[in-house]
């Protein structure tokens, strides 16, 4: 099993140095396939896996590949553990992956940066793989530090866009942000167990959270609550929670397959996965998952409001994808990381589809990205249009999809979470947001799906004329993501969520295990539908889907007078809560200017000016005085001479 | 030798020199002015033979001869050799020089051959009569070297200045001289101690220090310590090339033979007197040295003020009062003066017929000319730079050493600051040699053999500083034979 | 008389003699000349050599002791009781790798863009490897400053001769600064003396001293090191230094010449000054967090890349010095070793990365003539092989796991929580100040449109470029995947040196 | 008494001629005020019974040296007028100079020398003594070596003084009488062939 | 009041400090300063006689002879100086003699 393991991750990462270094060698035909080989193998070898974890009840599998360092009694390893959350991770990741390998061919076909983009999507699910089959700290900060630099590669892909390389620039430093978090809470982890390894510092979660540190002088906080919320931080930069989400709508100056593997399926829900695989931690710290729980709340709803103003067609699904990654941290907060995980693995599908379908579609409009500038797409592309539909069904949470199974859990777990005892301030915060979030997804969902597939024929003729369904390649892999985006919750909820299927690579409390209570009324998946029809998320995913109807199909003018009646509000979500004014004019031009003042004021002028050249001079000034004593004339050298003697023998005499 | 004459086998050398030297005086007599290299080669001759006389007749133990007059020991030897030789390395730098500017006369020979025996005569002296007129025999000589260019402006002026100062200089001395005498009633230097030893408790010593403070103001002037520094730039810089090599070189082993014999034979019970006053001089030649050198322009006048650097350092090493201070005043002084034969060497070379070489910019660009020769007097420059691993650093490392040794801590930073200072105008030196475009691309004009002589001058300095042990240990072994 | 037995001694003379052999065949006045294309062969064939020998000390290095190895000794100075006293331990034996492993890149760096006087710089440049090795393998105080010092010179020439426009002023900064810096050490070894009666490094260290001597000791030592790593607020030196050399004096400087200092902190301060090291650690902390902060801010701002990368080697070489100086305020058994690994191994990181950042801005000087980051643009666009360098070299700049650059970090960052949660911040925020100027200027030079004619013109590597990259990048790729021989060749010794710090030497008065 | 009255009168002459020196301003006659000190101080000489520096000093000092003085001063002949300058600005720098090195002094010699500031004459010279005897023993057997020098030293001053002053004008008309003697009819006559006709016309074009 | 060796040794430094005086004063004539160093000689030879005397021992009055000597070597030589820097400058003064300096 270990070599299959290996396999699954090296064949990534082998495929990519090919494809990157010999790109030229192999040409672009020879890039693809290798890549499409190496990736569906491991997709494969990780079905196997999966299967023989969870049908063929196989061992959790944990060890070390290679010692990295040993000091002082750490020992840095390499290392995997595969247990099912890594198993149904490995799956998701190489199969989004694949596709997207697949769909490239289509998408990228006419771009130079051919080979060099399949190394690099290649080389992505490897930092993946590493990422989540990683048993130890290490090897998971190697992981998330890979695929932020992939990330920052893909982003800025088409190099000489101002917009790209401004935005993978800004992705890798939003990150960087988070991984500062991130390395310090690795760091207390070291510091509490002197270990890295997940099972060791896991088994000494009680002996962390027993302790204290003193962060700031006089203020003793539980050592559990800082590093839990520091490995937060990073979590948020991965996962684009607010305030560290400004990064991802920008990385839809991506090739749109980036955005849908990248910045949609996988790696961003990097930080969701992380906080699952510490629960054992998170568990111990009231105080980190109320963190969590809050900033996943805000995101979820406020992110997803600023979907609603967006008019480009990505940039509309990278702020769904921000509220759903928001979901997901609700979940995580209320402790259903069962949820969370299942979300996610949805989110994946669902997600991907509807970037891949918007590709599909921006590669039919020739890289027009505007949804005012299109309409009545369905008729051109038929295909792009049911898979859209499927994707847009799924992340409103239509019954029966898998959007809705996974976000119903997940609303249904916050609503009868536990913090509706401990912190009724919390609880509703959350609720409401993951409430209100429902209508508002299904709001900027149904626009978008209305302004690009119905409606009135808005591009020019030009645009129109080359209008037609995309290839296989593209249409393919929508296709083969619609259908598990549309069934796939049917089969899994059960284990999933009420099932034992995660065993222990999830700890749950008993106080915080709102799913295990869930589960005692679940009776099945249909029940599951007939339970959720009597809450309230299904009818305002309704409520918002009909909403964006009337605005924008049957009422088209109507938005622009609430856009000046609310010119406020507007205001306020299209500048994005003026977050990246922040960002930009704040914290990025003090930066600058405080750089600017240290180096002239206090290198150049302080420590270079007064001190070193201050000192020199004063030496060259001295030499010039000095060098006057010697006049040239004779009488004053002699009354140098006899100052001398005089004083001599005054000293002798009057010392 | 036997008889009478076996008392003063010792003082052969002197009296060979002195000899050779009458006979280098005939000859050059008698010989035309195109063939003055005779009166060179001559001299030469008689600086070998006088070598092999001071190996040869060398006592085994510290003799007294002349009746107290005279003393010859280990320290006498290796300051006399080490003058022989470095007078015979100059004569021959000299040489080429001399002829291009038509200044070949056999005085300069003469002139220094006179020095030397000044010079032997106060490396000998064991008492302040004969040190006395050793120093004068050295003094006139140079006074005349000096002014040995007639046809000099500048030449005759800084003889002048070196005159009247040298002479008052003299004067305090032996205002010095005389108040020892009369507050000690003797000349000889182990009489003096053996008086100093001798003399009751309380007595009234204010007689004494007046005549030490004044002899060392003869012995500060020697060295051209501040503040009795004023004549050195001005004669260095006035005096032609080959002369500056002189007085900048041999000379200053007579004024360390000077200091020691004086101030430790002699008045070596008195060293806590002069001890203060030893330093205040040192560290005043130290800071004035190295500061006025960097606002120089011209190569012998900032190699004079680095010279008052180099005796504030070896006058620091005399200071401690201790062997180890000695020896390393001595190692010091032997090494420095190896770099300064060295640098004026280059000087002289870089010189030709109507044209002194004594801009520091006209030292630009050497390394496009010659490296070679840009190599030796870069190694000449970090030499007395103090930068290992050239010999000047493991000069500076022994006086360091014992100054800390004697407990002085705080003087020993301010020493290596000091150099820190001086680096700057040596690494001038480089930098003009090796950064800059060559202004001047003519050739050199010296012989095979003054060039094979400054090359291995050259890098002497580079082999003692990578093995510096025997020659640390012969000064030593030398100081440890004599105190 | 064998290699084994006498490898140091070969290690230190062999490129020397080698140097003083260039110097002798020359060029010919004419870097095109057949003389000087025998003289490159040779120089490179010197280094090569030496390289190869180098590898002995690896091969036959004994990881389980900490006592030094590989050592000669022989009676050179009788009267200062100064011995010729080499050895090696785990610190010194990775720098001497990696000294013998940059200096052929340089060599081979250099082969065609010196047009002037190559002979000279081929052999400064092997004279100066010879020296540096000597540094790192002296154990006896007068050698080691010996050779200490006597590296500035070829250093200074380099700079002087073969350097940019204000390289006057910067070559005679440098020397000037590091001559003081280390003359205060001169003092310290020679009061170290008048207690011991030798130089012996062991002897130095055994010897009980006050805690008043100790302070003033540490601070003699801090001095010199301090302007050799350099450390806040004595590093200006450095950014003009950087600026004008040329890109092999450059890459030697900041390779191996700034390790001088992180190597002299912790081979005398720490076990020859344990409490006056101890007195002083929170202020080197603080001032190593200085660096690592301060210095960030000032890189972001740079319009010069070597200046730009020159800053940045002096926040990385902050993480040295924290890594050090963290002992004290850590429980003992708990870490220490980590941060001082942490150091070690952000010195040999650091020593590739930024050498081969120094190197891929003179692939760009070498064609472009100018080193502002405003002269390029776009550059990806007509050298993607160089970029891809300088990519991953910027990557391992920023720290990226995976590249040398990530581990020593990684290390210190972990030490130093232990100690301190705020001395883990700060020295954190590297990651996002290391980031944002790296990347800043890899924007600027590599992405976007093509700026200019200059850089549309441009060529990509030719294959001598190519190679010396390429060596570079799989050495920074190998140190970052697999650290554990390097490790491992320190952790004896490291365990040593913090036994020796945490000792006090005040009892044996 | 007649002794004292005799120093301080000899004394005071010595004095006032020393300041004649320093300050006069015409050359001649400080060498003048010169000699007169030295006859003073030749007369202080024989009042303690050093006969033969007395006499040395004026025989060969005054007879040679201030002549040698003299005729320099008289050679170079300077100009007078020029040479008059105002001492002024720096005669109260040389007074406090002088001033404060005569406190010293005195201070020691009077003040601090331990017997109160009282003295006692000199000794008396045994019976027979001759001072120029004396010397004379002790010259050319305990100081033999120094002697030596000091001829060394003359010799010396002889070299150097023919150096530098001893200087072949260029143009000036010398006879060389040895070439004179040995010279020989061929080198003074040259017997030149030559055509006798001149040449022709095309040679000249 | 007997006239002994302090009178002497005063003399001797009234005219050491005359002599230091007039090389200040003086700052005009080089030959007045050669004049200012015989006195200085002189003070000196006051002393040793005086100190000779005093002692009752002969080789104060030797040195005193020896430095009669050297003097006259030293004024022969520095008349030569005297008459070369005249030679090539037409003047004497003091003054004028600065063209090293700094």
């Amino acid at each position: 099993m270990e070599n299959i393991h290996l396999t699954i991750v090296l064949a990534p990462l082998a495929a990519a140095i090919v494809a990157g270094l010999f790109g030229k060698q192999i040409g672009r035909a020879g890039a693809h396939w290798i890549t499409i080989v190496a990736v569906g193998l491991s997709f494969v070898l990780s079905l196997l896996v999966l299967k023989d974890i969870w049908f063929d009840g196989g061992e959790v599998y944990n060890y070390s590949v290679y010692t990295w360092a040993v000091s002082d009694g750490l020992r840095m390893e390499v290392g995997f553990l595969v247990d099912r959350l890594t198993a149904l991770m490995m799956v998701v990741v190489t199969f989004v992956s694949w596709m997207v390998h697949i769909y490239t061919i289509g998408y990228m076909h006419e771009d130079p940066g051919y080979q060099r983009f399949f190394s690099y999507i290649s080389l992505f699910t490897f930092s993946m793989l590493m990422l989540v089959m990683s048993n130890n700290f290490l090897q998971l900060f190697f992981g998330w530090e890979a695929v932020g630099l992939v990330s920052y590669l893909l982003i800025g892909f088409w190099f000489k866009r101002e917009t790209a390389i401004f935005a993978n620039l800004k992705a890798f430093l939003v990150n960087r942000v988070g991984d500062f978090g991130f390395i310090l809470g690795i760091a207390g982890v070291v510091m509490f167990t002197n270990s890295l390894d997940y099972a060791t510092v896991f088994a000494s979660g009680e002996a962390i959270a027993s302790q204290q540190i003193e962060v700031i002088g006089g203020n003793p906080w539980n050592a559990m609550t800082v590093i839990c919320i520091l490995l937060f931080i990073g979590a948020m930069g991965k996962s684009a929670q607010a305030p560290l989400h400004v990064w991802l709508p920008d990385s839809m100056e991506g090739p749109t397959p980036i955005s849908a593997l990248i910045h949609a399926a996988t790696m961003v829900t990097a930080g969701i996965f992380m906080v699952a695989r510490m629960s054992p931690l998170y568990e111990l710290s009231e105080t980190a998952l109320a963190v969590v729980l809050t900033i996943g709340a805000i995101t979820a709803f406020f992110m997803g409001l600023l979907g609603v103003v967006q008019n480009d067609i990505k940039r509309v699904v990278a702020y769904s994808t921000l509220s759903q990654l928001g979901y997901m941290t609700v979940a995580l907060g209320v402790s259903a990381y069962s949820a969370a995980i299942f979300h996610l693995m949805t989110h994946a599908f669902f997600k991907a589809l509807l970037f891949l379908a918007a590709g599909s579609v921006i590669v039919a409009m020739h890289h027009e990205q505007d949804i005012r500038k299109m309409g009545g797409i369905r008729r051109y592309m038929p295909i792009t249009y049911w898979t859209s539909l499927i994707g847009s069904l799924a992340l409103i949470g239509f019954p029966g999809s898998a959007g809705f199974f996974s976000k119903d859990a997940l609303i249904e777990a916050v609503k009868y979470s536990h913090w509706a005892e401990t912190d009724q301030l919390v609880y509703w915060i959350a609720y409401l947001s993951v409430l209100l979030g429902v209508f508002v997804t299904a709001l900027y969902s149904f626009r978008m799906f209305f302004l690009v597939f119905h409606g009135e024929e808005r591009m020019d003729a030009e645009a129109k004329s080359h209008l037609h369904e995309t290839p296989w390649v593209v249409t393919g892999p929508l296709i083969l993501l619609a259908i598990p985006s549309a069934i796939i919750g049917w089969f899994t909820i059960g284990p999933v969520l009420f099932g034992d299927f995660f065993g222990d690579s999830i700890q749950v409390s008993a106080a915080h295990d709102v799913l295990a209570r869930l589960g005692e009324t679940f009776t099945g998946s249909a029940g599951f539908i007939v339970h959720a029809l009597q809450g309230p998320a299904v009818y305002l995913a309704f409520a918002g889907a009909i909403t964006a109807w009337y605005l924008y199909l049957k009422r088209p003018e109507l938005p622009g007078v609430l856009r000046d009646k609310l010119s406020g509000l507007y205001e306020l979500l299209d500048r994005k809560y003026y977050f990246d004014d922040l960002y930009i004019n704040g914290f990025a031009a003090w930066g600058r200017r405080i750089g600017r003042l240290l180096w002239s004021k206090g290198d150049e002028f302080l420590i270079d000016g007064l001190l070193v050249n201050g000192t020199a001079n004063t030496v060259g000034r001295l030499a010039g005085v000095l060098r006057r004593v010697q006049t040239g004339y004779l009488y004053h050298y002699a009354f140098a001479m006899f100052i001398g003697i005089t004083l001599i023998l005054a000293w002798l005499l009057w010392s | 030798m036997a008889g009478i004459f076996g008392q003063f086998t010792p003082a052969a050398p002197e009296i060979l020199l002195l000899t050779l030297l009458c006979v280098v005086l005939v000859v050059d007599l008698f010989v035309e002015d195109e063939k003055r290299t005779v009166t060179f080669w001559a001299s030469l001759a008689s600086l070998a033979i006088v070598a092999w006389s001071l190996l040869a007749t060398a006592p085994d133990t510290r003799t007294i001869i002349f009746d107290g007059s005279y003393v010859s020991d280990a320290l006498s030897q290796v300051l006399k050799l080490m003058a022989v030789g470095v007078v015979a390395v100059g004569f021959l730098y000299a040489r080429d020089y001399l002829r291009q500017n038509e200044l070949m006369k056999g005085e300069y020979y003469l002139l220094g051959l006179f020095g030397l025996i000044g010079m032997m005569v106060m490396i000998s002296a064991n008492s302040l009569l004969t040190m006395y007129l050793g120093l004068e025999t050295l003094s006139l000589s140079l006074y005349a070297l000096v002014a040995f260019d007639r046809d000099s402006a500048t030449s005759a002026e800084s003889a002048m200045k070196y005159f009247v100062l040298g002479a008052i200089a003299s004067g305090c001395l032996l205002y010095g001289i005389s108040w020892i005498y009369g507050s000690l009633g003797t000349l000889q230097f182990d009489q003096i101690t053996a008086a100093l030893n001798a003399r009751p408790a309380n007595a009234n010593d204010l007689p004494l220090w007046f005549g030490m403070a004044f002899m060392i103001v003869g012995i500060a002037f020697k060295f051209g310590a501040v503040p009795f520094h004023m004549w050195l730039p001005d004669v260095y810089q006035g005096a032609r090339s080959p002369v500056t090599l002189y007085i900048a070189s041999a000379p200053k082993l007579a004024a360390l033979a000077l200091t020691l014999r004086i101030l430790v034979d002699g008045l070596g019970s008195l060293h806590e007197v002069w001890q203060g006053m030893i330093m205040v001089l040192a560290v005043l030649s130290l800071l004035v040295g190295n500061i006025v050198a960097i606002a120089q322009s011209n190569i012998k006048r900032m190699l004079g003020y680095s010279a008052i650097a180099h005796v504030g350092f070896i006058l620091i090493a005399v200071f401690t009062g201790s062997g180890e201070g000695f020896a390393a005043a001595l190692f010091y002084t032997l090494t420095y003066v190896v770099m300064a034969a060295a640098a004026f060497g280059m000087i002289i070379l870089l010189s030709r017929q109507g044209f002194e070489a004594e801009a520091l910019s006209d030292f630009k660009g050497l390394n496009a000319r010659s490296p070679w020769f840009a190599l030796i007097m870069m190694f000449c420059m970090f030499g007395m730079a103090g930068v290992p691993p050239w010999v000047g650093f493991f000069a500076k490392l022994n006086v360091i050493a014992a100054v800390l040794e004697a407990g002085f801590p705080a003087l020993a930073v301010l020493m290596v600051l000091a150099s820190v200072v001086g680096a700057y105008y040596y690494l001038r030196v480089v930098w003009y040699m090796y950064f800059d475009k060559a202004e001047d691309r003519s050739v050199f004009q010296a012989d095979v053999d003054t060039r094979v002589v400054l090359s291995l001058n050259g890098v002497a300095i580079l082999a003692l500083g990578i093995v510096p042990g025997w020659l640390m240990a012969l000064c030593v072994q030398v100081i440890a034979a004599v105190y | 008389m064998s290699l084994t037995e006498n490898l140091l001694s070969v290690l230190i003379w062999l490129p020397i003699f080698g140097g003083a052999a260039v110097l002798f065949i020359g060029d010919g006045g004419d870097a095109a000349s057949g003389r000087a294309r025998q003289m490159r062969w040779v120089a490179l064939a010197t280094s090569l050599l030496t390289f190869l020998l180098s590898l002995n000390l690896y091969t036959g290095f004994d990881t389980a002791t900490a006592a030094m190895q590989f050592v000669e000794r022989f009676d050179w100075i009788d009267a200062l009781d100064a011995d010729y006293y080499l050895g090696i331990d785990g610190i010194s034996a990775p720098l001497i790798l990696l000294t013998t492993f940059i200096t052929p890149l340089v060599v081979i760096a250099g082969w065609d863009a010196i047009k002037s006087r190559p002979a000279q710089y081929f052999a400064a440049f092997l004279i100066l490897e010879g020296l540096m090795n000597g540094v790192f393998s002296a154990l006896d105080g007068v050698l080691f400053y010996v050779l200490w010092e006597a590296m500035l010179v070829p250093m200074f020439l380099i700079i002087g001769v073969w350097g940019g426009e204000r390289r006057i002023y910067a070559t005679i900064k440098f020397f000037l600064y590091t001559f003081l810096g280390s003359v205060l050490m001169l003092v310290a070894f020679i009061y170290l003396y008048t207690k011991t009666g030798t130089y012996d490094f062991f002897s130095f260290m055994d010897v009980p001293l006050s805690m008043l001597e100790q302070q003033l000791i540490f601070i003699a030592f801090l001095v010199a090191f301090a302007v050799k790593v350099p450390m806040w607020p004595v590093h200006t030196w450095l950014p003009d230094a950087h600026v004008e050399a040329p890109t092999g004096g450059s890459v030697i400087l900041a390779a191996i010449m700034l390790k001088m200092g992180g190597y002299g902190f912790v081979r005398l301060s720490l076990p020859m000054v344990p409490d006056g090291s101890e007195y002083f650690a929170g202020m080197m902390i603080a001032l190593s967090l200085v660096a690592v902060v301060y210095i960030g801010f000032v890189a972001l701002m740079q319009k010069d890349m070597k200046k730009l990368i020159a800053y940045s080697s002096i926040a990385h070489m902050g993480f040295v010095t924290l890594g050090f100086f963290l002992v004290w305020s850590i429980a003992r058994g708990s870490g220490a070793e980590l941060g001082m690994t942490g150091g070690m191994v952000q010195m040999i990181s650091h020593g590739l990365v930024s050498g081969a950042l120094f190197l891929c801005v003179g692939v760009l000087y070498d064609r472009v003539h100018s080193r502002q980051i405003a002269d390029y643009g776009g550059v990806a666009n007509t050298m993607p092989i160089f970029v891809f360098f300088l990519l991953l070299f910027a990557m391992a700049n920023a720290g990226l796991p995976g590249t040398s650059g990530f581990v020593g970090e990684f290390m210190v960052i972990i030490a130093s929580f232990k100690a301190n949660f705020w001395y883990a911040f700060l020295a954190a925020t590297t990651l996002v100040l290391g980031a944002a100027y790296t990347l800043w200027m890899v924007k600027r030079v590599v992405y976007g449109d093509v700026a200019n004619d200059k850089v549309a013109a441009l060529s990509d590597l030719g294959r001598r470029e190519f190679f010396v990259l390429g060596v570079l990048a799989l050495a920074v790729l190998l140190v970052g995947l697999w650290p554990a021989p390097l490790v491992e060749m320190m952790s004896a010794t490291v365990a040593q040196l913090v036994e020796q710090a945490a000792s006090t030497k005040l009892s044996g008065l | 008494m007649f002794q004292a009255i005799l120093f301080y009168l000899f004394s005071a002459v010595l004095v006032g001629a020393a300041i004649g020196v320093i300050f006069s301003r015409n050359p001649v006659h400080g060498v003048l005020f010169l000699i007169l000190a030295f006859f003073q101080s030749a007369v202080l000489w024989l009042l303690i019974e050093a006969e033969f520096l007395a006499i040395v000093l004026v025989l060969v000092y005054v007879g040679a040296v201030m002549v040698l003085f003299l005729f320099v001063v008289m050679m170079l002949d300077v100009n007078i007028e020029e040479m008059i300058g105002s001492y002024a600005r720096y005669l109260p720098f040389g007074l406090l100079m002088a001033v404060l090195m005569v406190t010293e002094l005195i201070q020691i010699i009077w003040l601090r020398s331990g017997e109160g500031g009282t003295t006692d004459g000199f000794a008396a010279t045994p019976e027979g003594y001759s001072n120029t005897e004396a010397l004379g023993a002790v010259l050319y057997t305990e100081h033999v070596y120094a002697f030596e020098i000091a001829a060394v030293i003359l010799l010396l001053a002889i070299v150097a003084a023919i150096t530098l002053t001893m200087r072949r004008r260029p143009g000036l008309k010398q006879q060389n009488i040895a070439r004179q003697v040995s010279v020989r009819a061929a080198d003074r006559l040259r017997i030149v062939k030559m055509q006798a006709e001149k040449p022709d016309a095309e040679g000249q074009s | 009041m007997m006239i002994g060796l302090q009178h002497y040794l005063t003399l001797s430094a009234v005219l050491f400090a005359l002599s230091i005086a007039g090389i200040f004063i003086n700052r005009r004539n080089l030959i007045l300063l050669l004049m200012c160093i015989e006195l200085m000689l002189l003070a000196v030879n006051f002393n040793f006689i005086a100190f000779s005397r005093y002692l009752g021992d002969e080789t104060g009055q030797v040195f005193v002879f020896f430095i009669l000597t050297v003097a006259a070597a030293e004024a022969a030589i520095g008349l030569a100086i005297l008459v070369v820097l005249f030679r090539n400058r037409r003047s004497i003064n003091v003054a004028e003699l600065d063209s090293m300096k700094g």
